[in-house]
C-alpha cells in the first residue's frame, strides 16, 4: 500500500516536521508466516478483563485534509483500510489482533466462515459467507455484493487509485483494443467494470456466485489469494439487488455503505472538517466476531498541524484525552515522549508505541533518465545515510536499510551485503564521496544533473540538505524539488513531470514479498517508479508468483531483491521504527503490525 | 506673557488708546530647526474705519501678525507676547474661549485661498450659517435667510441657487466673495484680509478690492489689508506698514510712502510693481536674493544683506547695529542707517528713473 | 535648487533625530552583513550547508549542548536533526531576505510611480483603464495565486534561462510581490499628481507654455520624492514579512538555502524544546522592521514642513 | 450622483467580466495535470483522456470559457454524454472531481466562517486603530502618542503568521487559557460561547498588523487636516474647538481612511489563509489552500472568482460611500 498520501498532504501548509514510519528492523519481530491459518470465530483473543467498554467517543486527530479514498475498490492507504476495515468495510477475510506481531500478521475469517478453500493448484479459491450479514439498511449483504464490489476494480476510469490484484490474477482475457488512439484501450482487460459493462460475461465465468459461496478462477496459481482479498475485494451493495443502496460511483468514495458496525454520520472535508461514524444499528455483532464495536462514535478531525496534534495529545486535556494521532510523533517531541526508542516515558507509559511498521523507506531512481547503472551506484555510495537517518530521529528512526524487502517478512528476508560487497567494497554509512567519484569515473560518461523530487515537509527539506551536501562531497549536484505532498504521487508517475529520483515508501499489502517486488519493479505492479522494463527480472517474478513452495519462493524473492539492489533501481535508506501515540484515556494503544496502525476494531475508551 | 499687574492694568479701557493698537508684540514658534522669530516687537496702532496695508515678502510676518491679532496663533503652537488692545479690550491675556466669542464677532478674517479655506464637505451656505449661529441665538431658517442677503450683498449672482452649493462648484471669486460674506456676516468691527486676491485671477483681483473696499464704507468697518503687492494698497489703503524679517520697517501714509518713500526695502518693493506701460531699466533692479531665514537672522540691518546702499553708512553700522524705527517726517516712519538726506536722495532718484521708464 | 536645499534640511533635521540615526546604522549594518557576511563567512568557518553530526543526539537529532546548542564553534546554536550552524543559516537566509525585500521593493516603487504619474497627469481614458486594472490587480486574493502558480511560473523563469532551482524561485518572489504590490503606490502617487496638477505653479507653467515632459520633471516629480521615499522605507518591512509569510506557506527558497521565514516557521515547532529557535531569528526580524518603519516615520517628519514638535 | 452611481456600477461589471477571463486565463496555465492527478498510480495515457474529457479539458479553451461562464448564469452540465451526466445548477462555479462536490457547495459551507472572521478581525482592528490613532493625534508627542506608536510599531515589525503561531502556542497550548480552537456548524448562533473562544485568538491574529496600520494612518490623517485652512477658517468663524476637531477635522480626516479600509478588504482573505490554517478554521482560506496543494483547478478558480467579486463590490460600495461623504468625488 502506498504511504498515506493523507498524512503527508497538510505538509505544505505547516512546512513542518513530519516523522516517516519505515520498515521493520532487523529480526526484531518474529517472523510472520504466509502459510495460512485457518481460524474459527471463536479463537479471536477475547479482552483481558470481562468489563463492559461500550460507549464513549473516540477522536483521531489528523494532519490530513481528508481520506484519500474511502472506497472499498479504491482505499489504498494502510491507515485507511485499518480503520474503514474495523469500522465500516468488512472483507472476505482479515488479520488477527493481537500486539504480537506474528499472531497479528495470521489470517482469519471475517464475511467468510473460514480463510477460504483452494483448488490443489491454487488457480481457483472459493469462501463462504456468514449468515447475518446485512447492509446500513438493513438489507441482506449477498455474494452477489461481493462479486459486484470486485467488479468495479475492472472499471479503472473511474475506480482509480485502488489495489489491482483483481485484475492482475482472475482469469479474464487482457484487453483486445491496443490501438493507442482508441481511449477503450485504456482499460486493463477486455472486461470494463459494471458501468460499461463490456465483458460481462468474462467477469461472470471468473467469477462465480453459488448461495452464499464465492468463487474465484485465477490466471495463474496464487497461494496466498486469501491474503489478496484483505483489499480492494470488499463488497459494494449490487444496484439489482439493493435499489435503494445506490453506487454513485465516483461520489461513492464520500459515502460509500458500510456493511460494519458503524456508519457515515457526517464527513466533511479539509482543515477543521471532520468524519463521524456513528453505531449501524443493523449490524449484527453475531455476524462479527472481530469488531469489539466499543466507542458510540468515532470522530475524525482534519487539517491539525503535526506539531500541534503532538502538543495537543501530550497535554490530553479534555477531548483530547479520548484522541489517537492519526499520523507519528514529530522527532522533536520523541526525546520528551521516549527514555529510549523502546520505552515511553513514565507520564506516557501505555500510551505511546514505538514500534516496526510495515513500511519500506527508499530513494527511487528513474532507471531510463539514469540509465547507467555505475552513475547509480554512484548515488548509492555518495549518500550520507547516517546523517539521514540522524534527521529522521536517529535510534528513534531505526537502522539503515540494505533493500526493499524488511526482516518482518521473515524467510524473505536475506542480507543483501549492498553496504558490504555488492558494489565491490564496503560503504561506510556516511557515505564514500572517493569510491563514488570513482564509480562515476568508471562509468565512461559524466554524471547527469539530479534533481530529487519529494514530498515538502521540514523534515524532509532538511533531508534534501543533507542529500544536497552530501552528493556534491562527490561532484553529484542535485536540485531538491520539493512537491505539494497531495500532489506528489501524482507528479512522480508522470514521466514527464518527474524527475531523476525521489522519495518513496512502500510495504507489503501482505506479509509476502510479492506484494513489494511486484508492484515495485514491474509495469504490471503498478507502483514502478523506477521505471525498470527487464524482461528477465519481470520472468523472474512471474516465476517467483507461479512458485507455490513457501521456501522456494522466499529464496526467489531474496533474489530479485539482491538483485534489485545491485542494479540500484532504488537507495533504501532506513528500516525504521514508527513511533505514535494517543491520549490517556484510549485503550488499548499498540501498533497493530498488517497495516502499521492502531488496533481500532478493539479499541475503547476509558472512564 | 502677560504678568498679572498689567491685565489688571488693561482692564479698564483708557480713553486714549486708538482703536487697534499693538504693543511690542512678539511671535515666536518651536520648530525641529530651532525657534522661529515670526514677529520681533511689532507695535502699531490703528484708528477706527481706517484701512492699513501691511506689506512684504512672504515670511516678513505679515500673516503672523494677522493670526496672532485673530488670537489664531495658540493653535498653531506659537508663542505670543506683548499686547493686543482691540476696541479698549486686550486680547492677548483673554482666556482661549473668551478669544474665541470675539473671532468672527469682533473681528473677522479672510484667507488667502478660498478654496482650500471653505471646507470640501459642506454647502457654502450651511458654513455661513454655522457662523452665525456660533455668535447669535437665532433660528436655522433666519440665519438661512440672512446668508441669503449676504450672498446676493457680496454679489453672488443667482444667490438661491449658489447658497446650496458645494466650493468646488464655485469659481475662484465666487469663493472669495462667500468668504467675505462669511468674514462680514456678524458685521465686525475689524476685517482682516490676509493677501484676499493672490489666488485669484486678475481681472478678479480688482472686482474683491472694490467690493471690500464699498463693504467697509457700508459697515464701516476697520480693515487690515495683507499683500504682497504694494499695486493694489494704492486706491485701497489709508495707511501702509511694510514689514520685513518679522519687523516693521517703514509705516507712514499711503501718500507718503508713494510719493516719499525712504527705505531701500520699500523702494525696491515699488519698482518692482508690474506695470503695463513700462519696462523695468536695467540701472536699477529690484530687490535681489531671497528673504532671510527666521531663525537666524542676519546681525545689524536684517535687510542689510540686499541693501544696494549700506556701504554709503559709515563705519558699517548695517553689519553691526540693529537700526531703529525713528520718526522721519510726522507719521511717517523708517527703519534705517541711512541719514535722512541721503534716504531721501535715493528714493528721489530712484523714483526719476521709473518716471523716464515710464515715457 | 529647491531641491538641493530641501534636502539639505531634511538631513539636517534627520541628524538630529537620534532614533533615526541608530535605525540608520543599524539597517547599514544589516545590508553590511547580508553583502559581506556570505563572502567572509566561509573564512570565519561559517558553512551553512556543513551538517555537523557531532553536535546532535543520536537519539531523537536534538542539539546535544543546550539551548540548541550554542557553543564556541556554534554562537547560535545548531538545526535540530542537522546540526547545521544556526549563525551561518541566518547570514545566508539575510541577504536572501534582503535581496528579495529590496528588489521587490524597487520594482515596485518603479512600476508604481511610473504607472501612477501617467495615470494621474494623462487623466482621461488612461487614468480610467488603468484605474480598472489597479482593481483587478487589487481584487485578487494574491496569496492564493502566489501559492497556486508558483511552480508553473517558476519553471517559466527557470525557460527564460534563469538558473534552475532557487534564482528562479527569488526572481518568481521578487516578480510576484511586485505584481501585487505596486497599484496602492501606483494610487497615492496618481493622487499626488492629481492635487499638483491642479496647484497654481503648475497652472502658471501651463499658461507658460512649457512643454508636458518639462512640468512633468521639472514642476511635479521634485514634489513627489517626499512620499514615495516615506512609502519606499514602510514597504521594504513589509515585504520582508511578506517574503516570510510566503515561505510559511511554502512558497520560498528551496534546500539547502534558507530564509527567515522559513527559519521563523520551523522554529514554532520546536517552542518548547528550544525558544532560542524562535528568539533569535524573530528579534532579528523584528529589529530589522522595526528599524525600518522608524526611519520611515522620522523620514516622513523630516519631510513634512508642517508637522513640528 | 445618481450618474456616478451608474457610471461606476458600470465599471464593475466591466470589472468583472474581466475577471472571468482573468481567473479562466491564469488557471488554465496551471502546471500538474488535473486529468493525470485524478488518474491513479495505474495510469495510462487513454485513463487521462478519459479524465480530460471528464473535466470538460478536450474541448477548445474559448469553448472552455464560454461554458464556464454560462455555467455561472445558466448552469452547466459535465459528462452530457456519458450514462452519469452531472447536473450543476446557476450559478455554478465549476465541479471539484477531487473533492466530487460542486464548487459552490464547498464555498457556500466554508463561507460563514470567512465571513465571521473577516468581521470580527475587520472591526477590531478598525476600532483599536481609529480610536488610539486619534488619541495619539490629539495628545501628539505626549507619552499617549509614543505608548500608541510604540504598540503599533510592535504590531507592525512581526508577520502575522507568527505572531499567530506564537499566540496559539502560548496561549492555548502552553497556557491553556484557552480550548482548541474548533468550529462547530451553526456558529454564532448556536454556542456563542464557543465562538468566541475559537475566533478570539484568529480575531486578534488577523487584527493585529492592520489596527497598527490604521493606528498610524489615523494619526497622520488627523494631524494632516489640523494643518489644513478650512480648520483655520473653522476657528475664525468662532466654533467651538470642540466643533471644530469634530464637525471640521475629523469628518474630513477620517474620510480616506474609509476607502483604505475598503482596500485592506482585498488582503482579507490572504490574511484568512494564514490565520485559518494556523487556527484549523474550516474557511474559504482553509479550503484555497487545500484546493492548491491538490491543485484542484475549479475549486481555485471558483473561490478566487468569489473573493474576487466580492472585494470589487466591497470597493464599489466603499467608493459610493465616499461619494455621499466627499462630495468633490461625485463630479470626479
Amino acid at each position: 500500500m502506498p504511504r498515506s498520501n493523507a498524512w503527508l498532504r497538510r505538509a505544505l501548509v505547516f512546512g513542518t516536521t513530519f516523522a516517516l514510519v519505515l520498515a521493520a528492523c532487523g529480526g526484531s519481530t518474529t517472523p510472520s508466516p504466509t502459510t495460512t491459518v485457518t481460524q474459527g470465530p471463536g479463537d479471536t483473543p477475547a479482552p483481558t478483563e470481562e468489563v463492559d467498554h461500550s460507549g464513549g467517543t473516540i477522536y483521531m486527530l489528523t494532519a490530513a485534509e481528508e481520506f484519500d479514498d474511502i472506497d472499498p475498490q479504491r482505499a489504498y492507504t494502510g491507515e485507511d483500510l485499518a480503520f474503514f476495515g474495523a469500522t465500516i468495510m468488512r472483507s472476505l477475510t482479515s488479520f488477527i489482533y493481537d500486539p504480537d506481531a506474528g499472531v497479528a500478521n495470521t489470517l482469519q475469517g471475517d464475511l467468510a466462515t473460514d480463510t477460504g478453500t483452494a483448488s490443489p493448484d491454487a488457480t481457483s479459491w472459493s469462501f463462504t459467507l456468514r449468515d447475518g450479514l446485512t447492509w446500513e439498511d438493513g438489507s441482506e449483504l449477498t455474494c452477489e455484493d461481493v462479486k459486484y464490489g470486485v467488479s468495479r476494480t475492472f472499471a479503472n476510469d473511474v475506480i482509480v487509485n485502488g489495489p489491482t490484484y483483481a485484475v492482475q490474477y482472475l482469469d479474464i482475457p487482457s484487453n483486445p483494443i491496443t490501438d493507442e488512439n482508441d481511449p477503450k484501450s485504456g482499460f486493463l482487460s477486455a472486461y470494463y467494470g459494471p458501468y460499461d459493462g463490456t465483458g460481462q460475461a468474462d467477469f461472470d465465468k471468473a467469477v462465480s456466485c453459488d448461495g452464499k459461496t464465492i468463487t474465484f478462477k485465477l490466471n495463474q496459481p496464487v497461494a496466498d489469494f486469501n491474503y489478496t482479498v484483505t483489499l480492494g475485494f470488499s463488497p459494494v451493495p449490487d444496484p439489482t439487488g439493493h435499489p435503494d443502496l445506490e453506487d454513485t460511483v465516483e461520489q461513492y468514495t464520500l459515502r460509500p455503505w458500510s456493511n460494519g458496525p458503524y456508519k457515515i454520520d457526517e464527513y466533511t472535508q479539509g482543515n477543521g472538517g471532520h468524519l463521524i461514524l456513528v453505531r449501524n444499528d443493523a449490524w449484527d455483532p453475531a455476524s462479527d466476531p472481530i469488531r469489539k464495536a466499543y466507542p458510540d462514535v468515532w470522530q475524525v478531525d482534519f487539517g491539525i498541524d503535526a506539531k500541534v496534534m503532538d502538543q495537543r495529545l501530550i497535554a490530553s486535556e479534555g477531548d483530547d484525552a479520548f484522541a489517537i494521532q492519526y499520523g507519528s510523533i514529530q522527532p522533536e517531541n520523541l526525546s520528551t515522549i521516549f527514555t529510549d526508542p523502546e520505552t515511553p516515558n513514565a507520564d506516557f507509559a501505555g500510551r505511546a508505541t514505538s514500534d516496526f511498521d510495515p513500511f519500506a523507506r527508499y530513494y527511487w531512481i528513474d532507471t531510463n533518465k539514469v540509465s547507467n547503472e555505475k552513475h547509480r551506484q554512484a548515488m548509492a555510495v555518495a549518500l550520507d545515510r547516517d546523517a539521514i537517518r540522524a534527521n529522521l530521529g536517529g535510534d528513534y528512526a531505526g537502522a539503515l536499510g540494505d533493500g526493499v524487502i524488511k526482516p518482518n517478512l521473515g524467510d524473505q528476508y536475506a542480507e543483501t551485503g549492498m553496504w558490504t560487497d555488492l558494489f565491490g567494497q564496503a560503504v561506510p554509512d556516511t557515505g564514500d564521496p572517493e569510491f563514488a567519484k570513482q564509480l562515476i569515473a568508471d562509468s565512461g560518461e559524466p554524471m547527469p544533473a539530479l534533481t530529487w523530487d519529494y514530498p515538502q515537509t521540514a523534515v524532509r527539506d532538511q533531508e534534501a540538505a543533507i542529500l544536497v551536501a552530501s552528493f556534491g562531497l562527490a561532484g553529484i549536484t542535485v536540485t531538491p524539488n520539493p512537491i505539494p505532498p497531495g500532489q506528489y504521487y501524482g507528479i512522480v508517475f508522470d514521466d514527464e513531470a518527474a524527475h531523476e529520483f525521489g522519495w518513496a515508501g512502500w510495504g507489503p499489502d501482505w506479509p509476502n514479498a510479492s506484494t513489494v517486488i511486484g508492484p515495485l519493479f514491474t509495469d504490471k505492479g503498478g507502483w514502478n517508479l523506477s521505471r525498470v522494463h527487464d524482461e528477465d527480472f519481470v520472468q523472474g517474478v512471474q516465476d517467483a508468483l507461479a512458485e507455490l513452495n513457501h521456501a522456494a519462493q522466499a529464496k526467489m524473492w531474496q533474489d530479485l531483491n539482491k538483485l534489485a539492489m545491485e542494479r540500484v533501481y532504488v537507495i533504501p535508506t532506513t528500516f525504521g521504527l514508527s513511533q505514535t501515540f494517543g491520549g490517556t484515556k484510549v485503550q488499548p494503544l499498540y501498533q497493530w503490525a498488517p497495516y502499521g496502525s492502531w488496533p481500532y476494531a478493539e479499541m475503547y475508551v476509558t472512564p | 506673557m502677560i504678568n498679572v499687574e498689567e491685565r489688571e492694568g488693561s482692564a479698564e479701557p483708557s480713553p486714549e488708546r486708538p482703536f487697534l493698537s499693538i504693543e511690542n508684540l512678539f511671535v515666536s514658534f518651536n520648530t525641529e530647526d530651532g525657534v522661529v522669530r515670526a514677529i520681533d516687537g511689532v507695535s502699531l496702532s490703528l484708528e477706527r474705519g481706517r484701512t492699513l496695508a501691511v506689506v512684504g515678502e512672504s515670511g516678513s510676518g505679515k500673516s503672523v501678525t494677522a493670526q496672532a491679532i485673530m488670537g489664531l496663533v495658540r493653535s498653531m503652537g506659537g508663542h505670543v507676547s506683548g499686547e493686543i488692545w482691540l476696541d479698549g479690550q486686550e486680547l492677548n491675556g483673554l482666556q482661549p474661549e473668551e478669544v474665541q466669542a470675539l473671532r468672527g464677532s469682533e473681528m473677522a478674517m479672510i484667507f488667502q485661498d478660498p478654496m482650500s479655506s471653505l471646507h470640501p464637505f459642506y454647502r457654502v451656505g450651511d458654513q455661513i450659517v454655522e457662523a452665525i449661529l456660533a455668535h447669535r441665538k437665532i433660528g436655522k431658517a433666519a440665519a438661512r435667510k440672512e446668508t441669503l442677503e449676504m450672498l446676493k450683498h457680496v454679489g453672488i449672482p443667482a444667490a438661491e441657487r449658489r447658497i446650496d452649493a458645494y466650493p468646488h462648484q464655485l469659481s475662484g471669486g465666487m469663493r472669495q466673495r462667500v468668504m467675505i460674506g462669511m468674514a462680514l456676516i456678524n458685521s465686525p468691527q475689524l476685517l482682516i484680509a490676509d493677501e484676499p486676491t493672490t489666488a485669484l485671477d486678475v481681472t478678479v483681483q480688482a472686482q474683491i478690492l472694490e467690493l471690500i473696499s464699498t463693504l467697509k464704507e457700508e459697515f464701516g468697518t476697520t480693515v487690515i489689508l495683507i499683500t504682497h503687492d504694494l499695486g493694489i494698497v494704492a486706491d485701497v489703503a489709508d495707511d501702509v506698514a511694510v514689514m520685513y524679517g518679522g519687523r516693521l520697517v517703514e509705516v507712514g501714509q499711503t501718500s507718503t510712502i508713494y510719493e516719499a518713500p525712504e527705505m531701500p526695502y520699500t523702494l525696491g518693493l515699488l519698482s518692482s510693481i508690474p506695470r503695463m506701460d513700462r519696462e523695468l531699466p536695467k540701472r536699477l533692479d529690484p530687490i535681489r536674493g531671497n528673504p532671510p531665514s527666521p531663525i537666524n537672522l542676519p546681525p545689524g540691518c536684517v535687510f542689510q544683506p540686499r541693501c544696494n546702499y549700506s556701504d554709503r553708512v559709515a563705519n558699517g553700522a548695517c553689519l553691526s547695529v540693529r537700526p531703529e524705527l525713528l520718526p522721519t517726517a510726522p507719521g511717517h516712519l523708517v527703519r534705517c542707517h541711512l541719514p535722512a538726506e541721503e534716504r531721501q536722495q535715493i528714493s528721489a532718484d530712484v523714483r526719476r528713473i521709473l518716471a523716464g521708464a515710464q515715457r | 535648487m529647491v531641491g538641493r536645499s530641501l534636502r539639505q534640511i531634511v538631513w539636517a533635521r534627520l541628524r538630529r533625530d537620534r532614533i533615526a540615526m541608530i535605525c540608520l546604522i543599524i539597517l547599514i549594518l544589516y545590508y553590511l552583513i547580508g553583502i559581506v557576511g556570505p563572502v567572509v563567512g566561509p573564512a570565519l568557518g561559517l558553512d551553512p550547508y556543513a551538517f555537523d553530526r557531532k553536535a546532535i543526539s543520536n537519539t531523537g537529532g536534538q542539539p546535544v549542548l543546550p539551548n540548541g546548542g550554542i557553543s564556541a564553534d556554534h554562537p547560535f546554536g545548531v538545526e535540530w536533526g542537522t546540526g547545521r550552524d544556526i549563525l551561518s543559516q541566518l547570514l545566508w537566509g539575510l541577504r536572501i531576505s534582503l535581496v528579495v525585500a529590496t528588489t521587490a521593493t524597487l520594482l515596485t516603487v518603479t512600476v508604481g510611480v511610473v504607472i501612477g504619474i501617467v495615470a494621474g497627469y494623462l487623466g482621461g481614458w488612461v487614468d480610467l483603464v488603468i484605474g480598472r486594472f489597479m482593481d483587478l490587480v487589487l481584487a485578487f486574493p494574491f496569496i492564493l495565486i502566489v501559492l497556486a502558480l508558483s511552480n508553473v511560473l517558476t519553471d517559466r523563469i527557470t525557460d527564460l534561462g534563469v538558473p534552475k532551482g532557487n534564482p528562479s524561485r527569488i526572481v518568481y518572489l521578487i516578480v510576484v510581490i511586485s505584481a501585487f504590490g505596486w497599484p496602492y503606490l501606483a494610487r497615492i502617487v496618481r493622487g499626488q499628481v492629481i492635487s499638483l496638477r491642479e496647484r497654481e505653479f503648475v497652472e502658471a507653467a501651463v499658461a507658460m507654455g512649457s512643454s508636458r515632459r518639462r512640468i512633468l520633471f521639472t514642476e511635479i516629480l521634485p514634489n513627489l520624492w517626499a512620499p514615495i521615499i516615506v512609502y519606499t522605507t514602510l514597504l521594504l518591512p513589509a515585504y520582508v514579512g511578506f517574503e516570510a509569510a510566503l515561505s510559511f506557506l511554502g512558497v520560498g527558497v528551496i534546500p539547502p538555502d534558507t530564509t527567515f521565514g522559513a527559519m521563523l516557521a520551523n522554529s514554532v515547532n520546536y517552542f518548547t524544546k528550544v525558544p532560542v529557535y524562535l528568539f533569535i531569528p524573530g528579534s532579528i526580524l523584528a529589529i530589522l522592521v522595526v528599524a525600518f518603519n522608524l526611519l520611515g516615520d522620522a523620514l516622513r517628519d523630516a519631510l513634512d514642513p508642517r508637522v513640528t514638535r | 450622483m445618481a450618474g456616478y452611481i451608474v457610471r461606476r456600477t458600470l465599471g464593475m461589471v466591466v470589472l468583472l467580466v474581466l475577471l472571468t477571463l482573468a481567473v479562466f486565463v491564469l488557471f488554465s496555465l496551471m502546471p500538474a495535470d488535473p486529468a493525470r492527478l485524478t488518474c491513479g498510480k495505474a495510469c495510462s495515457p487513454q485513463i487521462i483522456e478519459n479524465n480530460r474529457h471528464r473535466l470538460e479539458l478536450d474541448i477548445p479553451p474559448v469553448e472552455q470559457y464560454q461554458r464556464f461562464v454560462s455555467g455561472i448564469f445558466f448552469g452547466r452540465t459535465y459528462l452530457a454524454d456519458t450514462k452519469r451526466p452531472l447536473e450543476c445548477e446557476a450559478p455554478c462555479l465549476g465541479y471539484s472531481f477531487l473533492r466530487n462536490q460542486e464548487v459552490l457547495d464547498l464555498i457556500t459551507k466554508a463561507a460563514p466562517v470567512t465571513f465571521w472572521l473577516a468581521i470580527g478581525g475587520f472591526v477590531t482592528w478598525m476600532t483599536v486603530g481609529l480610536v488610539f490613532g486619534i488619541v495619539a493625534a490629539l495628545k501628539r508627542g505626549r507619552w499617549q502618542d509614543r505608548t500608541v506608536m510604540g504598540i503599533a510599531l510592535v504590531g507592525y515589525s512581526l508577520p502575522s503568521f507568527f505572531i499567530g503561531l506564537v499566540l496559539y502556542f502560548f496561549v492555548i497550548l502552553f497556557l491553556h487559557l484557552l480550548p482548541n480552537p474548533q468550529w462547530k456548524a451553526g456558529m454564532p448562533f448556536k454556542d456563542l460561547g464557543g465562538f468566541v473562544q475559537t475566533m478570539l485568538l484568529p480575531w486578534i491574529t488577523i487584527a493585529t498588523l492592520n489596527a497598527a496600520f490604521y493606528m498610524r494612518l489615523t494619526r497622520n490623517q488627523v494631524l494632516e487636516v489640523f494643518g489644513e485652512d478650512y480648520v483655520r477658517t473653522a476657528r475664525a468663524k468662532g466654533l467651538k474647538e470642540r466643533t471644530v476637531v469634530v464637525k471640521h477635522a475629523l469628518r474630513a480626516g477620517l474620510t480616506p481612511i474609509v476607502t483604505a479600509a475598503g482596500l485592506d478588504l482585498a488582503y482579507l482573505l490572504g490574511g484568512a489563509i494564514i490565520t485559518e490554517n494556523i487556527f484549523n478554521l474550516p474557511g474559504l482560506g482553509s479550503l484555497a489552500i487545500g484546493s492548491v496543494i491538490a491543485s484542484d483547478l475549479p475549486l481555485i478558480s471558483g473561490i478566487t472568482l468569489i473573493a474576487a467579486t466580492l472585494i470589487i463590490v466591497a470597493n464599489l460600495v466603499v467608493d459610493l460611500l465616499y461619494a455621499v461623504v466627499d462630495p468633490r468625488v461625485r463630479v470626479g
